[in-house]
């Protein structure tokens, strides 16, 4: 099946990510969508990042396309391959981390994460627990979240915090013993989240396009602030779009080539 | 005090086998190497699942298709990680059914906690501090436990507070900056801990390539360690490049030589991981506990050795292919 | 968080004028590599001494020449170490001297309890424990700093303690065995570490052979790295190999190309130390404050770069036969 | 000057001490007198001897004669060369080392060592300080100290307690948080000492050669007791002491000719 002409909002998920990647910035990453937004960047505006995988992967040049941090492709011409304490103690505990990619069954309001257990009347359900995903929510300064956005994955208040974000709200982390100097972007199918920086709630900060406030509302557990000045989510430059198709993920590995953004859900 | 059943110059070269059988004793805490994909020793635990030696505690960081095996073939009666799963390959199913059928107890902790636990564990000292875990439900379930008021001091020697669960953290402040909370975890040191490496020498002295997670800390930490090895190389050649030396002989108790020893899982600079056998894996883990016996009664309990479900799974032909793969890579 | 004087990914190559002028400030804590007889990081000390950068508080393991010259040129307000010497050529005895006169204050703690403090610092926690200097005097000086009634629990919140000197242990009990006392020493992240190393790249990527003694803690630990290496190497190469990086350039800010930089001490697979040269500082040393300065002025004041020095003390021929002796053993 | 006829009084102290270090022993180990010690019994009784040297050296096959930890000569063909972490943590206080030799300006009643300052009417004579010391001292099962027995050395009670022995007496390490699992040997030039299994204070276990009981406790600042079957320390076997000349300090690095057990003083 050949590509679609335009962009899968997937592939503007990836693009829209890697655009909160700062140049020289060191990124804690697994695989995934992260790593594919991780990779794009260096590959487009900032060559300088510096990529470290915790399996213990300082700084390799990514082959497309890992599926795992054990993955050989993840350690290509590392640096360093060390240890884990290296990675998540001397670098990510150290406070040498700007950014952390992470991941998770539910999102809740204040940013919060839960990647271990979920709740319902049928019983509980067992996710795979927090891996380094704690490690990382304590210790960067920034997160990066993409996900899906759907009502469940949205809850006003996660079963279980595995990854804190802004806990109970403002002064909620440096009284639990975390630094405040943190933030958070969630980047969806449908919006880009941020924290509010007043309340630490997540607000709407963009729109995927065509999509509305109230698409977002719809699919959200909490009910979402909106920034001021919120606009839709800029489109892929052309040859940014080439990149993640022809380097970062050609054999489509993670992007799924079934839906454009024509076809996406609005 | 390490108890010495191996003295610790001799050669230790032996079969998974004895190995296993040796070192590896019902109820034991067993440290479990490799992660996700990446250089499990699942020839060691298939020894384990062969003996059918039970009641274990199985711990690691990221605990992965050895330790599924191991939960699937009824094994393991708890298990002490920062996660269980194979990532783009799914979860660790046998795992999540046996948790969610409450036949398996879980202590959860973050990665960098399991390897602070580990480095007090090698360190000889009783607890380690981290950062992490607070203002986290990781942290929620221990203070329950222990709260921290309770702790440190010499109040605690004239009214000794309840004693912290054994392997859950407690908070204490910083004595340095008092109101700022410190967790503190306890030292963990596995009876035994399974790694599955590229290269040692017959006296144990390990060579670990490639990333190394938190087995170094895991090892040293572990009253004995065995390790199955790709290739076993003469110890001049550890001595011509000690800097390259992961983990010294002091700190091992048994070497057994089984190339392909972490197949479907990579082996860095050896093979590649197989994709097809991994899915096959994990079809048969999420079919449930009639499709996973099937499984281990072809790949573990109907192989007398490793050699043969490596016959049986994979075949002469794709095993080379995977280190081609890997050659082309690194 | 680390400043970011230099971008992390950015050449950091440059003079040892350049970088000790950007890196060490007067009243740093400075962190000091080497021991003993090898790997002294005597061009960047030599260095400082020129540039006359002062009130310094020098720490390592072992402190030896290159801390004895920063003492003997009058640079140094305190040191925290585990040991000042130089074995068999005798004690550090500018140092020794300074300290008998009253001009130096000393921290004294064990080597294991140095290397527990920048473990600390590297791992960003505010300390770590120790089994070691229980029961010593090394351990009672801290303790009437730091009572161990005024630490831990919740207590500590409501009735903040005194806070203990930040450069000295205290003790708490063990909380999953109270009663059993543990000491905690408090974290110990210098401003800049000098450390000579055998090779790095532009960017800062180091590889230490041979021993590495508590380098790599030390220099995880600290903001600001300085290293003098004997080659530098590509950054290909250093990604050929990245098993043997032993520390990853995020945590270094220079390097300064400088062969024989640990001269007269030795550089394991590049030259021997030079005992002819040792015991000549170590005579000026013994000789007083006068016998010191005039070593200082010949070698390090008139020398307006270290290779001058490198002539005036060994010469071509001398240097070439240290590295022939390093040769002839590895 | 050729080498005395017989045997020196140091020849016999390092023999003696040799005869310490039992096969398979884990040994920490500086240079000096203590490194000639336990190399010797590497090559005689004891060939599975592990040595570790704190700079970061385990299982060296050492050259003679190192000078200094950081020797290269003490590095030679090392199964590894790496951290003082590896060798003071994870070896030591990890419980793995099973005797370290250890020296010291102090020893005193308890077996407490002194490697940090002496006071003296005339004011203070700073000493280079613990080094690896009070770590050895704190988790070895045995100590083995060799020094020159003067009575300045064996003082009742040090004055600073660098590297713990007994401290106080019976139950003390235990009180102060250490294993009371340890034993002290000393060898000197005048005889062997060890601690009395019920007081813990040092004994006379063996004299040298024509040395009475007197004569030690004349260079000794407390009175030590006498061990039960007290004798004399065995000649060295003339092989013994070939491999210690030719091989072990072929150049008398350490070693002195200018004394022989004749020549020693009573």
């Amino acid at each position: 099946m050949p590509a679609p002409p335009g962009y899968s909002r997937q592939e503007l998920m990836v693009i829209e990510a890697a655009r909160h990647v700062r140049d020289g910035d060191v990124v804690f990453v697994g695989t995934g969508l992260p790593l594919l937004a991780a990779t794009l960047a260096q590959r487009t505006h900032a060559p300088n990042v510096v990529c470290v995988i915790e399996s213990g992967v300082i700084a390799p040049r990514v082959r497309p396309t890992p599926v795992s941090v054990s993955d050989p492709k993840v350690m290509y011409r590392a640096v360093r391959l060390g240890t884990l304490r290296e990675v998540l103690g001397c670098l990510l505990q150290r406070g040498l981390v700007d950014l952390g990619f992470l991941g998770g069954a539910q999102i809740d309001r204040y940013g919060n994460i839960n990647s271990t257990v979920i709740h319902s009347p049928g019983g509980m359900k067992r996710l795979p627990g927090s891996g380094g995903g704690n490690d990382m929510a304590s210790h960067c300064r920034r997160l990066l979240v993409i996900t899906r956005h759907e009502r469940r994955r949205f809850p006003e208040r996660c079963d279980y915090i595995t990854s804190p974000g802004f806990l109970d709200g403002p002064g909620a982390r440096e009284r639990a013993g975390l630094s405040g100097d943190f933030g958070i972007t969630v980047v969806t199918d449908l919006a880009v989240l941020e924290n509010d920086p007043e309340t630490c709630a997540l607000r709407i900060a963009q729109l995927m396009p065509g999509i509305t406030v109230d698409a977002v509302r719809a699919q959200t557990g909490f009910a979402p602030g909106v920034a001021p000045g919120v606009r839709e989510v800029a489109p892929p430059a052309p040859e940014v779009l080439g990149v993640l198709r022809d380097e970062v993920d050609p054999d489509r590995v993670y992007l799924r080539e079934d839906e454009s953004v024509s076809a996406a859900r609005r | 005090m390490q108890p010495r059943t191996t003295p610790r110059q001799a050669e230790k070269v032996m079969t998974a086998a004895e190995a296993v059988s040796r070192f590896v004793r019902p109820g034991s805490t067993v440290g479990m190497g490799g992660q996700n994909i990446g250089r499990c020793p699942v020839a060691l635990a298939h020894e384990i699942i062969r003996q059918r030696i039970g009641e274990l505690t199985v711990v690691g960081c990221n605990l992965s298709i050895s330790m599924d095996q191991l939960v699937g073939a009824g094994l393991v009666r708890r298990t002490i990680c920062g996660s269980g799963n194979l990532e783009r390959f799914g979860t660790t199913f046998c795992w999540r059914r046996a948790i969610e059928d409450g036949t398996l107890e879980v202590e959860d902790y973050s990665h960098l906690a399991m390897v602070t636990r580990f480095l007090a564990g090698e360190m000889g000292v009783p607890f380690m501090p981290t950062r992490s875990l607070l203002g986290s439900d990781l942290l929620r379930a221990a203070e329950k436990v222990a709260p921290a008021g309770g702790l440190g001091g010499t109040a605690g020697r004239t009214a000794p507070p309840t004693t912290p669960h054994p392997d859950r953290p407690v908070v204490i402040d910083n004595p340095w900056n008092p109101g700022e909370p410190v967790v503190l975890v306890p030292a963990l040191r596995p009876d035994v801990s399974i790694v599955h490496v590229q290269r040692a020498d017959a006296v144990g002295n390990v060579v670990i390539e490639g990333f190394a997670t938190h087995e170094p800390e895991m090892m040293r930490a572990s009253r004995h360690v065995v390790v199955s090895c790709e290739e076993l190389v003469p110890n001049d050649e550890i001595r011509a490049h000690p800097e390259q030396t992961t983990v010294p002989f002091v700190h091992v108790s048994a070497v057994v030589v089984q190339p392909f020893g972490a197949y479907p899982t990579s082996t860095y600079r050896y093979y590649d991981y197989d994709p097809v056998h991994v899915a096959a894996y994990q079809a048969a883990a999420r079919g449930g506990a009639g499709a996973v016996r099937e499984y281990l009664r072809a790949h573990v309990w109907q192989c007398a050795r490793f050699d043969d479900y490596l016959q049986r799974a994979a075949g002469r032909e794709r095993l080379e292919a995977l280190r081609r793969a890997m050659q082309e890579m690194v």
